[in-house]
């Protein structure tokens, strides 16, 4: 990245930046989805699109999320590159048989006489006070499929940077968002900015301990590691960004410097990602681990709503800290 | 033991009981509760999404009223004329939405989840279609039962799209089970009007192809809504199976507190009927004064306020009451 | 780089070159193939499921005649008629269903999911409610391309129920998409009776909640479907939107290779019009000699044999070719 | 278990058997769910009962998988007690809506107000060439979900007794059976068999190494522990039986007196069930273990249909006894 120039921009901004880019570039993008048309999407993500575009590159859907996914399958197959909205990950449940059974399945099932150049952007997560239904975490779930891959961007620049190699990739991207990242801003790279899909990166060099996180976990984890910093701790903090392919070489390199990982992702803990993340490390690490993978997420219960609740079920720089100190302490 | 709908529903005034002052008094709390919920969500009192239906008050009035204990509803993530109309405690339903301990879910289901056994309110939902399929579940039970009990489903014209509509509809008609579907057509799902999510926008039409009546009236007509859920709520009870009711009305305010506008007209709701200012009017052509409707006015802020102050002195939960009722008998919770 | 369909496709007798001779044609090759399929399951040399058509040869044949170089179908667990109608090559059709590398994709898809892309048919799904959902994206990308080209949605009874058909018969109508819905109602969704699934059994009157025309035709009389589907075709192709056409027929075998039957009454099939037979009368009617005909029947018969001769001497996929399109850029895919 | 009358039965009929008690013994047990009623069930699991408790008890529904479960949702608030039946595990995407925002979460989010006594069996896993739509084991995802218990029972005595435990249970139960294992046969106990759930079962017992298995892995566990026995390897075989809660004493406690594990597991690998178990068995376990835990599943592709390949991508007895070898010699 060094070199380029660069702009300060929001997530948001920075993710309309790569939709724009490509769909100037390339006419057989088309972005669909509720409310990403008029109203240019309720994160504001596809704002301008539909005047620049026409209203046959930018479309309002129905209420109709599988038949929105299985719609991208029939573009697809016809030589479209449909980009969807799912507007909550929470919603993603209901188009989890097309991406499950077609978008995933399709390519290897039909060896290869269709491809899926399709992008689902969704967004997840808590910290809105939005309730059991509007806060979840799921990417465990598309995680979980071969044939997909399945990113999270945590800054403007990776925003960009992922959303644009997912648009040119011809095999299947799920994008999460964070619902709390879209107003943080960031020196994005201007022009073309790809970040190839399947790297980690190493955010902060460390030597005593290497958090991995995810999302609006990797923010958490630098400030973590700035207090931690003043205590004589050095914290390497690595953005996993891409949960599949993961990219194990870059998780477990950054294990076997430290010996001590925590795992920091917003998702329940249990069949989380960190689940992967921690036994795929451990895998690799084994030998030069000392003690096991911490993980930490939300506690294992539905998000309440309240202000007074939410925050209590939720990881924080605090707890990474935390663990971090811990983790240290038994192994020093 | 689960307990059974009957055992624990309490009563509400039967429809024979309500006339057009109780059905003006009940709008005009909602309408109240609404304007003040705004004030809330801009003290950041309400912190979470808020979906007010100022404008809509006729529809989801005059529905509930046409039921009697006993009866079901499910409501959407647009839930308060549900609230208000099944005889909520509001100071609780506040509560709720504040996110306090007094509130009917202890703060954890905020605005779009407030379950209220009492009052006959076990699951409104904010997943759009949810509404639809919960009533087929209440009515398979209440056709069971036999006690001639019947769902009353509240779901909007995007919903109609889902496809839980297809699915509900389908059942509902199938097993003749006794639930009114009511669609508050608004005429937008979130931003997106009605023309531009339904090429047929007469959505009564949907009814037929499931072979039950579907018929369409004046949503901003509390009377009109009433009679007319009031004739498929009977229907539905002497077992001859669901009835599809739209609800014409206008959404007077953003479709949730972080709309962002521009993708309506701004003239649009310009010579739409009010539904309040509708019934004031017939109130007083049947001859109530001026002071009367004042008072019922009156009451309605004063009902609204105790309720605000009940609900600004309730504590916050307590963070260690969580683990009930999800995670107690789960070890994997606390991590 | 994707190619786009039009440069994929190769082309189809066009629909003014197909007469009753040619429809016939087409259904014997198709009733021979499931018979002899039947035979290959029993003999375990196909092993996976495996859903026939015998007795239902007339709607998928007439409507896929309707179609022409270009267009698109999409097909459900039940495709075969899919698959003769559009002139799939048979030999690797049948090496597919057995699971030799010499099927469509090279027997990882199995009898469901063969995707020809030369032959306009690109994803057949197991699932049902996919063919709705797939012909809406079709549907829309034809529009788009503005060259008259149009779907067409094969579904079943059955899937009239699923949240797909609601979803996906309110985008066609709303955005007028160039598609076809043909639901092949053979009176039950695998062992569910028609009347126990749907309450409104006419399936056709579906279509009026979405403003779009519904029809219903003899699904047993391959000129009558041929027919319907043609003049829904041509409007699709005007750019007047979609059409639902439903063809009344009746499923002579078993749901799957795997049906214990006993769910219906053994004389349901007494009466019912077998399309062969009733296509043999009229060519007989129109001229035609029974020399003729037999030697449809032998040719149908030697096209089979080949094609199954052709399957059998293909070898096994190599495991090694496992890796391609799903998993060669995935770290993961060898764990 | 000792003491009891048993009886030899199928899967299948052990699945049958415990309905059937259940339905009588409580008229607010409703069946639901495709071709359950007139047909029995594909899988021949609620054969009969149509004719002994009636048509308000036993409901063949609409192909409408989110919306059964919706119902059923509204059944359990109305006093009911639905067992679902999804016809396989690759059409519960259809219905994930319904319990990730529904089922799981409404305990929770109505503080009790509601409970949500409802059962859903399913069916996954591949061996009958049935193809990437038929053969998916997707049962980490209903195990992340806080607020529900997934189970899977590997033998009819289990089959029987956690369907009971789940019948009775007034927390909500996705119970996923496998598709080769209703022919099986094993010795069911009569009358009243209750299997707690969330309890793990030593099934071998042994010393020097243990292989964790579900489903239908725990047979091929057992067959590799016959072969290895035969080299003098005592191999600890441990049915996992209930993924959440998971028994997690019971898994390290054999992990700790081994020291060497192997998962087996159906289900892909990555973000799988083997997932969790490796890394919560870590945690636990890690000073005792002489290796990382070694994970089994499929191939990350989706199923293919060929014969000749869906078995090369399934774990078997073979590739257990290969992977507990290997680990034994790496840590000799
Ligand atoms: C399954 C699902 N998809 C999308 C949403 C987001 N959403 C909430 S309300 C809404 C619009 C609903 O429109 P309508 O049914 O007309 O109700 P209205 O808001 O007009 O009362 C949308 C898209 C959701 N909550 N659930
Ligand atoms: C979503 C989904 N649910 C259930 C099934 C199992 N299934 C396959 S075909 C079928 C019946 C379909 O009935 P219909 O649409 O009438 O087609 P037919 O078999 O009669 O041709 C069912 C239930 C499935 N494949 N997909
Ligand atoms: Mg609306
Ligand atoms: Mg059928």
């Amino acid at each position: 990245m060094t070199g380029t120039t660069t702009t300060r921009m929001t997530y948001s901004q920075a993710l309309n930046d790569a939709l724009r880019r490509e769909m100037a570039a390339d006419d057989r993008v088309v972005v669909l989805g509720e409310d990403v048309a008029h109203y240019g999407g309720i994160f504001s993500v596809t704002r301008g699109l539909l005047d620049e575009f026409g209203a046959d590159r930018v479309l309002d859907t129905p209420i109709s999320e599988n038949g929105i996914v299985g719609g991208a399958i029939g573009m697809a197959m016809s030589g479209l590159r449909p980009v969807v909205e799912i507007m909550y990950t929470d919603f993603l449940c209901l188009a989890l048989d097309t991406i499950a059974n077609g978008v995933a399945a399709f390519p290897f099932a039909f060896n290869g006489q269709v491809s899926m150049p399709i992008v689902v952007r969704t967004q997840g997560g808590a910290g809105i006070n939005a309730g059991p239904q509007h806060s979840k975490s799921l990417e465990a779930w598309t995680a979980h499929l071969p044939g997909l891959h399945t990113v999270m961007p945590s800054s403007p620049a990776d925003a960009k940077g992922l959303l644009t190699a997912a648009l040119r990739s011809d095999e299947p991207v799920v994008l999460v968002e964070h619902k709390l990242l879209y107003r943080s801003e960031g020196e994005v790279p201007e022009g073309d900015h790809l970040v190839p899909l399947g790297t980690a990166e190493v955010v902060r060099p460390g030597r005593d301990a290497t958090v991995l996180a995810l999302s609006r976990m990797v923010p958490e984890a630098l400030t973590a590691a700035e207090q931690l910093a003043r205590q004589g701790l050095e914290v390497e903090v690595v953005d996993v960004r891409s949960l599949r392919p993961l990219d194990t070489a870059t998780l477990a390199a950054s294990a076997r410097r430290t010996g001590r990982v925590v795992v920091a992702a917003e998702s329940w803990v249990r069949y989380g990602p960190s689940a992967e993340i921690a036994a795929a490390v451990t895998e690799l690490a084994f030998d030069d681990l000392r003690a096991p993978v911490v993980r930490l997420g939300s506690l294992g219960v539905p998000y309440p709503a309240s202000p007074a609740l939410e925050p209590s079920v939720l990881p924080n720089a605090a707890a990474i800290e935390h663990a971090v100190e811990q983790l240290v302490k038994r192994t020093a | 033991m689960t307990q059974t709908l009957q055992e624990r529903r309490s009563p509400l005034p039967s429809s024979p009981d309500i006339d057009l002052f109780e059905l003006y008094r009940r709008m005009r709390v909602l309408r109240r509760m609404d304007e003040v919920l705004a004030e809330l969500v801009a003290e950041r009192l309400i912190t979470g999404p808020m979906h007010l239906g100022i404008g809509q008050e006729a529809a989801g009035i005059g529905a509930t009223a046409a039921l009697r204990p006993g009866d079901m509803v499910t409501a959407t993530h647009r839930p308060h004329a549900q609230y208000v109309g099944l005889g909520l405690p509001l100071g609780r339903t506040f509560a709720e939405m504040m996110g306090r301990v007094d509130g009917q879910c202890g703060g954890r289901g905020g605005h779009m989840l407030i379950a209220d056994a009492e009052h006959g309110l076990l699951a409104p939902s904010g997943i759009v279609g949810h509404s639809l399929l919960f009533a087929v579940g209440h009515g398979l039970a209440q056709k069971r039962a036999g006690q001639g009990a019947v769902t009353l489903c509240v779901t909007g014209d995007g919903a109609v799209n889902s496809g839980a509509f297809n699915e509900s509809l389908n059942m509902a008609a199938l097993w003749r089970l006794p639930v009114v579907v009511l669609v508050e057509n608004n005429g937008y799902g979130l931003s997106v009007r009605l023309d531009r999510h339904s090429h047929q926008t007469e959505l009564y039409r949907r009814a037929a192809g499931y072979g039950i009546p579907g018929e369409v009236v004046d949503g901003n007509d509390v009377e009109a809504v009433h009679q007319a859920v009031s004739a498929a709520v009977a229907r539905a009870r002497d077992g001859q199976g669901p009835v599809l009711v739209e609800a014409l009305t206008f959404r007077n305010n953003g479709f949730s507190s972080s709309d962002r506008g521009g993708y309506r007209d701004p003239d649009e709701g310009a010579g739409v009927t009010d539904p309040l200012e509708l019934a004031a009017r017939r109130l007083r052509e049947r001859g109530a004064s001026v002071e009367e409707l004042a008072e019922i006015d009156r009451l309605a802020a004063v009902e609204i306020d105790e309720a605000v102050a009940f609900a600004k002195a309730s504590p916050w939960p307590d963070t260690e009451a969580l683990f009930e009722y999800a995670a107690k008998w789960d070890e994997g919770a606390r991590r």
